[in-house]
């Protein structure tokens, strides 16, 4: 693999949620991830995992009750934590861009779609409103949408499903961002339109030079679509590594588990299996050191107070985060 | 193979005038005494419309519905909570947490249906409550939470507590898995499995996931636009489908790897995730 | 597009007419149950007898039979026709034809007042909620809705008028010396800067602010809860986030939030103003106001039926027309409200 | 902080509503005129009124008349409008569609010029107030309880109460209503307010309590032809507690709606 | 007009609202203007209409003449009284009284013209006496003063007019002065007549037809009327004012700030509780004249138990604190009707003061000997419209029974149900004001004291009383006369089927400077005679 400076470094992100009723969930701990240019990274983990919130790390989109307590998010090698408001404004959508899960809802819903996009557009360095508008249509042509320009004027409710996530797809690509995150992007959405959604997703990555990081549950999808696979558990990052590999060669017990749980089309009944217990609450003041302590069949004592280092294979793809890995 | 549950020629329209449109356009449904049944379709195919109809929660337009040879389907659905049979249909619902009275503890919400279809009372009641939840697999300490208290996994065993406290010997059930983790899908699908197998119900499992249909059904019907397009043993329809639409689907899922060919590369961590 | 238009504004008037219709009967009964007679009330002359009554009865015709009388109301209605009141002793629909404009100014005014003050409020609240500045305009916005309209009306004239002599005196829309504007839309204010009549224009102005601000007070609270509302709801929505993430500037993301919640927000003023119209009743009395609802309060203390019954069916039907407006408007603002239904 | 404050003003009121005769330093329907009009002072703390009557004793005496009287026309029209409002939103159909054209129709009426029409017709007494109040804040609840009830018929848990045998009664009494009984708990704290608002507002044009009965409106608008002369303490006392009375319902409304309504809530 | 300008005026405007100092009234108003601030307007422009309220009054004043009108006498600096003894010609320039009172004979001024500039001929002055004689708004007040008939009123020539009485008859000339006699325009109000409305009622509500010193050229009712002279008057003095505006304002409030400001000329309806602060107001002239003719009681329904016996009326008479309900309601602000020290009365004259004081003994011994010693319930009404003065008097009476353990329950009854129930009879107890045109004693008795209508408010029904009325009605010695009054004075102080408390005061408030005010009977200003300083 040739070593290229990664488009998006994550060190130590250490992230918490104030709780209404007081006290602190540590929603992301010392989490660190790298993802390079044109790479595409699936970020797979639980409801609950912290693996959306990790998105809108990325992108400062984090409400009032969160606070990034440690680490460093760096894109293009620029702090991102540091970056003034401004400047994030024109990072978003212009560096990083992403499409959220329910294509339905984040659309304005009261706005032509091409107008849309041409808002996007004009927020990052489009002077002219007519070219916009004339990029907008491009743009809708581009994701794959018959009779663009005639299109360009409706609103996202005369839209279906899967339309209305390709326009959200034309919308994250409109200002060209080198990384694009796709948060469940495709979760309730058909089968079908699912496979759409992803072969344009990936299309579109390939043909702009795009890094995409794909958030999801769905381990057979992110094997799928990806080149690597970071697996996430309660906030920790356990486990990384080429997506085909991760499969076939895991060795966090959690993502063991986690495939072992998984259908798929070679999967009976017999052979599927839950994982026991839940991912801990985050809120607790006792977590121990690895959280997915509670869960493994491998644990000893000192993964209660140790936290696990993350050693990597020779070539330094495979990164698991286990005292006593597979 | 005995006939459980017969519905001919089912239609039900939803709209007026030139928004009317069939949501189920004349389908026939068999199912067998004890078999699992799987009803695959996307969303819009009418197959959560079928799932309401078998389980007389929604009246249909035209077509006939035999319950264990009896004709129920006369009966209008705002009738049915006083049907005999009443007890033997039951459904268990895709939001498990919108499916329980969030005011009531999860044991007074198992208890509801034991109350007032087989009228127990006291202690058989708590008895049969408590049996359904442990059956379920819920941890005893939960039985009085309230919905709220319990995770989506929890409340989906919860929700199929409720459904097989009256022992009913159809049981439908609509994306009862779909919005969990697989970590959680995967048990609720082996308590599924057994619970047919130990109560002998028979099982109508709607879903769109194909991966959760073909390990816990044997049969399988494909939906689209209201028609059942394909039927048949989920070996076959799976490995060979007939129709266009289900190779479409099947075309859709995403591709698993296949295990062969990797070297695991750092010894001692092989795991061989197929051990067939 | 527009015949489409006009066929919905055609359908809705139809669907207006039960509701006019069972608000002329509604009335009808109300009236009747009154214990009031109008022909003793009208016989107050001294030595008018029990024969001066019946005779009054008669020519009012109130001798006849409720359904008879209904009848004969509403074919009156039909031409027109609302009746004569007796308090004025003018023709009912001539008095609220008069008296109308300067009820729906009023409204018009407290409204737009309300809107001026609580709109932005409510907006500044909910991009800080559950903040110090958001409750206590919540807390503000409370206080004033719990004043009732005369308690304020009386302080008002009592501290702007009497004593501070910052506001005209509170004797109706316009100085009696000013001679009225031609009457174009029948908004006093409007008409006089229409006129380029300044005098009168100032005069106009000058006497709607204490009532409106009255009336205002009234509305603050509303105004100001459901803009937070709305705005909030606007504002923790998928697409302003998504809109964020795309890096629109954030005037560009407020406006998306403010274009969000016109429809709601559209909703509500005409709620609000339909309230204020049928509430503004006891303002009107304590301004010398002259508009339908005190004329309605008059007319109900002197069993005027025409009266009372021609205001209710004429803010039956202002709040019918408002109903439509707010319709066609939140159609305009918010293309998936379908014009059908 | 809110929560309390509106909880503590509540408990005020109550109090002042029970202990009011017992705290009252004077009794209220007393006159003597050789007092009339006296400004506050420590025996007389929101001063006399035109009869030298203390208007603090007045003030707290209302609170017996005013609390019940808006607690009754709350919870008749709230009866009411829940159990129309239910039925119709349950069952829908033709009766729905008509009890809708009726709450339409209702709604369109000037409702505080119907009060009065109201108890002009019936007859000027507290009771009739009271009637009146209820019927023009019944549409209120048919169309709340309407809405709430038709959005939640086709919920998960009223499919289960149907699979579990319960039948529509049942459905409606014991698995719907009280699911909104929060829903209808902040429109009726809310409605309290205006309760007492409608009937200080009839009182002012003349109608409602009879005399001597101290009732805030009443005492309230009395006091207003006071200020010009400068008595302003005969419409001050009053209007405080019944602003601050009105203000407490809201509060609690207020309160209640964040507590109960997930979308306005942080 | 620009944009721009637009703006700048709107925010002129808006800024002028709220300068520290509006300019006022005074330093606005010419002399020849006046503005005058008043509870309630005129509803009708028809002398003879039915329901016609009493802001009307003034409004007939105005626009129309009588033939006569009252003379006056001046009580204060620049304030008359009518005196409804003496007359003066108005439409009519001299009047002659002819064959012992049977003939009145009425020359009228030969320059006259209605407003529309047709002349006033006799056969206008006909016309409008056979309207009035016909329609029930007036007819029963012109019976009164033996006005029945259309063949009473004759034309001699166009200048002469002649009224025919069956006998010479004191009440006659009176009436001829009120406004039931005005005469009106009849070739104009015939134009409008229709074959159901002979005589133009629903026509003449809506406009006017007459002479009068002013025409009305604003009407907006319930709200203003705007009055300007008539510049060809001829029935008398050129008036000075050019033009009135007449407002409402419906708060007592309002209308004694805007007076107090110096915003209005003339606010009438004062509240009494006001009075003392506002005579205070140098800014302020305030006009108090006791009212003869008007009078305030308590009335109790004598067919109905426990109040058909004369002891329980006299027991509650004895119990009432009436000093303080006076006080109380008004603040002293009235005649006092109650008191006299005699069980005689002092002459013939009605209203006086009756012979009760509050003695609580006497009170209980009376309700004892009625056989009511353990008292009884009752309901104590009074009108709505009637609050400010009822209300303090209600409450009072109310405490004052409760030691004779008699429980009164105060019902208030809206306005609009008052003239009915106290029409149909349903009212055991109450309390009223109410007026007569005439002070004249029997006049005052046969509107009161009998006959099955409203206004005999105690429903009495005594034969001696009818007797000496009848015998009163024609006697013209007034020594005879005075001794059968007396007598009927008498009977009702006993029988005291109402209980009068007082005569209200006239209570006007003035801009000083404005001078010549003539009080009348109705409480109406008339605008002609009045003038600036």
């Amino acid at each position: 693999m040739p070593v290229l400076a990664p488009l998006l470094t994550v060190r130590r992100l250490s992230l918490a949620f104030a709780l209404p009723q007081g006290g602190r969930a540590s929603v992301l701990d010392g989490l660190s991830l790298d993802i390079a240019p044109q790479e595409a990274l699936a970020l797979v983990g639980e409801s609950g995992s912290g693996k959306s919130v990790f998105a809108l790390a990325l992108l400062r989109l984090l409400d009032r009750h969160a606070e990034i307590t440690d680490g460093e998010i760096r894109i293009e090698g620029e702090d991102l934590l540091h970056a003034s408001d401004k400047r994030m404004q024109d990072l978003r959508g212009k560096t990083l861009a992403i499409i959220f899960q329910n294509p339905a809802s984040s659309l304005n819903p009261i706005r032509r779609i091409g107008r849309q996009i041409a808002d996007v557009l004009l927020a990052h360095g489009e002077r002219s409103a007519d070219a916009a508008r004339r990029r907008a249509v491009q743009m809708l042509a581009r994701v794959g949408i018959q009779d663009a320009a005639r299109r360009a004027n409706a609103y996202p409710f005369e839209l279906s499903g899967g339309m209305k996530q390709r326009v959200m797809i034309a919308l994250a690509l409109a200002a060209s961002p080198r990384l694009l995150i796709a948060d469940e992007a495709t979760t309730g959405l058909d089968v079908t339109t699912q496979a759409m959604v992803m072969d344009l997703i990936h299309e579109q990555a390939r043909a702009n030079n795009m890094a995409t990081l794909l958030i999801t549950h769905d381990l057979a999808l992110a094997a799928e679509r990806c080149d690597r696979i970071a697996v996430i558990h309660a906030g920790q990052l356990v486990e990384s590594a080429p997506a085909a590999r991760l499969l076939t060669a895991a060795r966090h017990p959690y993502t063991r588990a986690l495939l072992t749980a998984t259908p798929h089309a070679g999967s009976t009944l017999a052979n599927l299996r839950a994982i026991p217990g839940q991912a801990p609450d985050t809120a607790a003041a006792d977590l121990p050191a690895c959280r997915y302590y509670a869960r493994c069949d491998r644990r000893t004592e000192l993964c209660k107070s140790l936290p696990p280092m993350q050693t990597a294979s020779s070539n330094g793809a495979h990164v698991v985060a286990c005292h006593h890995p597979l | 193979m005995t006939v459980l549950f017969q519905a001919r020629g089912l239609r039900k329209a939803f709209g007026n005038g030139e928004h009317r449109r069939y949501a189920v356009d004349g389908v026939d449904i068999t199912v067998a005494e004890g078999e699992a049944l799987a009803l695959a379709g996307e969303s819009g195919s009418g197959k959560s419309t079928i799932g309401l109809i078998m389980a007389r929660l929604l009246d249909h337009d035209e077509g006939e519905i035999l319950f264990d040879g009896q004709e129920i389907g006369k009966c209008s659905a705002r009738r049915a909570a006083q049907q005999p049979w009443r007890a033997q249909i039951q459904m268990v619902f895709q939001d498990a947490g919108g499916a329980f009275d969030p005011r009531l503890s999860i044991s007074d919400s198992v208890a509801l249906p034991l109350r007032r279809l087989s009228h127990s009372r006291g202690n058989a009641l708590t008895h049969a409550v408590e049996d359904a939840l442990d059956r379920a697999g819920l941890a005893g300490h939960l039985f009085r939470r309230k919905p709220h208290e319990l995770s989506g996994g929890q409340l989906a065993r919860a929700g199929i507590a409720r459904a097989i406290a009256l022992r009913p010997r159809l049981l439908i059930l609509d994306e009862p898995t779909a919005a969990l983790d697989v970590s959680v899908q995967a048990g609720i699908l082996h308590l599924l499995n057994e619970l047919r197998r130990d109560l002998n119900m028979a099982m109508v499992f709607v879903s769109h996931d194909l991966n959760v249909l073909r390990v816990l059904c044997s049969r399988v019907m494909v939906m689209e636009h209201g028609n059942i397009v394909e039927e048949g043993p989920v070996g076959r329809v799976f490995a060979s489908p007939a129709h266009p639409f289900t190779t479409r689907l099947l075309a859709a899922l995403p591709k698993w790897p296949r295990s062969e060919g990797l070297p695991h590369q750092l010894p001692g961590s092989a795991l061989i995730i197929h051990s067939q | 597009m527009n015949a489409s238009l006009i066929s919905f504004v055609l359908r809705r008037v139809l669907t207006v007419l039960p509701v006019l219709v069972g608000a002329t009967v509604f009335t009808f009964v109300v009236m009747r149950l009154l214990p009031a007679d109008p022909a003793a009330f009208l016989a107050s002359g001294p030595g008018m007898g029990a024969a001066d009554i019946a005779a009054l009865r008669a020519k009012l015709g109130l001798d006849r039979s409720l359904p008879v009388q209904f009848g004969l109301y509403a074919w009156q209605l039909l031409h027109g026709d609302f009746g004569h009141s007796f308090v004025t002793g003018n023709p009912v629909a001539l008095d609220l034809l008069q008296r109308l404009p300067a009820s729906l100014e009023l409204a018009c005014g407290g409204l737009l007042i309300a809107a001026v003050i609580g709109m932005p409020l409510g907006i500044a609240a909910a991009l800080r909620p559950g903040s110090l500045f958001d409750t206590a305009c919540r807390a503000l916005a409370v206080l004033g809705g719990a004043l009732p309209g005369f308690v304020i009306g009386v302080f008002l004239i009592y501290l702007c008028y009497f004593k501070l002599s910052w506001a005209p005196e509170p004797t109706g829309q316009i100085d009696a010396a000013l001679s009225a504007p031609r009457i174009v839309t029948g908004f006093l204010v409007i008409d006089s800067l229409l006129a380029g009549n300044m005098t009168a224009f100032a005069s106009a102005l000058g006497r709607m602010v204490l009532p409106s601000l009255t009336m205002a007070l009234f509305a603050l609270a509303p105004v100001m809860r459901m803009t937070r509302a709305a705005m909030v709801t606007a504002l923790a929505s998928d697409y302003i986030r998504s809109s964020r993430a795309l890096g629109l500037p954030n005037r560009l993301v407020l406006r998306y939030a403010l274009e969000n919640a016109g429809a709601p927000l559209i909703t509500m003023f005409g709620l609000i103003f339909s309230y204020m119209l049928g509430a503004n009743v006891v303002v009107e009395k304590v301004f010398a106001w002259p508009g339908i609802g005190a004329y309605a309060l008059d007319g109900l203390q002197a069993a005027d039926y025409s009266a009372v019954q021609g205001f209710i069916l004429v803010v039956a039907a202002v709040f019918a027309a408002v109903n439509l407006l707010v319709d066609l408007l939140c159609g305009w603002a918010d293309p998936r409200i379908p014009r059908a239904a | 902080m809110k929560y309390g404050s509106s909880a503590l003003l509540l408990a005020l009121f109550l109090a002042l509503a029970i202990a009011g005769p017992a705290v009252a330093p004077y009794n209220p329907l007393a006159y003597a005129l050789a007092d009339r009009l006296q400004p506050p002072s420590l025996h007389h703390w929101f001063g006399t009124d035109a009869l030298g009557r203390d208007v603090f004793s007045r003030t707290l005496a209302a609170a017996r008349t005013d609390l019940p009287a808006a607690a009754a026309a709350v919870i008749l029209s709230s009866l009411i409008g829940v159990s129309v409002g239910a039925a119709c939103g349950y069952l829908g159909g033709a009766i729905d569609r008509w009890v809708g054209r009726v709450v339409d129709v209702m709604m369109a009426f000037p409702l505080f010029v119907v009060a009065v029409a109201l108890v002009a017709a019936l007859g000027n007494s507290l009771t009739n107030v009271v009637l009146a109040t209820a019927v023009i804040n019944l549409p209120f609840y048919i169309r709340l309880v309407r809405a709430e009830i038709a959005a939640r018929r086709q919920l998960g848990y009223v499919m289960a109460a149907r699979l579990a045998g319960c039948g529509h009664g049942y459905i409606i009494g014991r698995v719907l209503i009280p699911n909104i009984a929060p829903i209808i708990a902040v429109q009726i704290s809310l409605n309290l307010g205006w309760a007492v608002l409608n009937t200080s507002g009839l009182s002012f044009i003349g109608l409602g309590v009879r005399p001597p009965t101290p009732e805030w409106g009443a005492l309230v608008s009395d006091g207003a032809q006071y200020l010009l002369t400068g008595q302003w303490w005969v419409a001050l006392g009053p209007s405080l507690v019944l602003v601050l009375a009105v203000f407490a319902f809201t509060l609690i409304g207020d309160t209640a709606h964040d507590l109960f309504s997930p979308r306005s809530a942080r | 007009m620009q944009r721009r300008d637009v703006l700048l005026g709107s925010a002129a405007g808006a800024a002028s609202a709220f300068l520290p100092r509006l300019q006022t009234r005074a330093e606005a108003a010419s002399l020849d203007t006046l503005r005058e601030l008043a509870e309630a307007g005129p509803n009708s422009r028809d002398p003879h209409g039915a329901g016609v309220a009493s802001p009307s009054l003034g409004t007939f004043t105005n626009i129309y003449d009588r033939l006569i009108n009252f003379g006056h006498t001046e009580i204060a600096p620049g304030i008359f009284k009518y005196d409804y003894t003496k007359f003066t010609g108005e439409l009519a320039e001299s009047f002659e009284v002819l064959d012992d009172g049977k003939r009145l004979r009425f020359h009228l001024r030969q320059s006259a013209t209605f407003h529309d500039g047709s002349p006033v001929t006799a056969a206008d002055v006909k016309w409008s006496f056979d309207r009035g004689v016909s329609l029930p708004g007036s007819k029963y007040q012109l019976a009164t003063g033996s006005l029945t008939d259309p063949a009473q009123f004759v034309v001699v020539d166009p200048a002469t007019f002649e009224i025919h009485l069956p006998r010479g008859d004191r009440y006659t000339l009176p009436n001829l002065a009120l406004t039931f006699a005005s005469i009106l325009n009849s070739k104009l109000i015939q134009s409008h007549a229709t074959a159901s409305d002979p005589w133009g009622a629903d026509w003449l509500r809506d406009n006017e037809a007459g002479g009068g010193a002013y025409r009305i050229t604003n009407w907006q009712a319930g709200q203003r009327v705007t009055y300007t002279r008539f510049d060809d008057w001829k029935s008398g003095p050129a008036p000075a004012l050019r033009q009135i505006s007449f407002e409402v304002v419906p708060t007592a409030e309002s209308r004694v700030a805007a007076l107090e400001k110096g915003d209005a000329d003339i606010a009438l309806q004062l509240p009494p509780q006001d009075i003392a602060h506002i005579a205070a107001d140098p800014h302020v002239h305030v006009v108090s004249i006791p009212v003869t003719n008007t009078f305030r009681f308590i009335a109790f329904d004598t067919q109905t138990a426990p109040f058909t016996d004369a002891r329980v009326r006299q027991a509650i008479a004895y119990a009432l604190p009436f000093e303080d309900i006076l006080q109380a309601a008004v603040y002293g602000h009235g005649t006092p009707l109650f008191g006299a020290k005699s069980a005689q009365p002092k002459n013939a004259a009605f209203p006086q003061p009756y012979p009760y004081n509050t003695e609580i003994a006497r009170a209980r011994s009376l309700l004892a000997a009625a056989g009511h010693g353990r008292g009884f319930s009752t309901t104590l009404s009074y009108n709505v419209a009637d609050n400010d003065t009822a209300e303090p008097i209600a409450i009072l009476v109310q405490q004052a029974l409760a030691p004779l353990n008699i429980n009164v329950q105060i019902e208030k009854i809206s306005a609009a149900d008052w003239a009915t129930r106290l029409t149909a009879k349903t009212v055991p107890f109450f309390i009223e004001s109410s007026s007569a045109w005439f002070n004249d004693p029997d006049y005052f008795f046969r509107i009161f004291f009998q006959g099955n209508w409203r206004w005999n408010f105690g429903s009495f029904n005594n034969p001696d009383l009818a007797k000496l009325l009848t015998a009163a009605r024609w006697e013209t010695d007034p020594a005879k006369y005075d001794a059968l009054m007396e007598k009927a004075v008498g009977i009702v102080f006993q029988q005291l089927p109402i209980l009068p408390l007082w005569q209200p005061t006239f209570e006007a408030g003035f801009k000083p400077g404005l001078t010549n005010f003539i009080y009348y009977i109705h409480g109406q200003v008339d605008y002609r005679p009045l003038r600036w300083a």
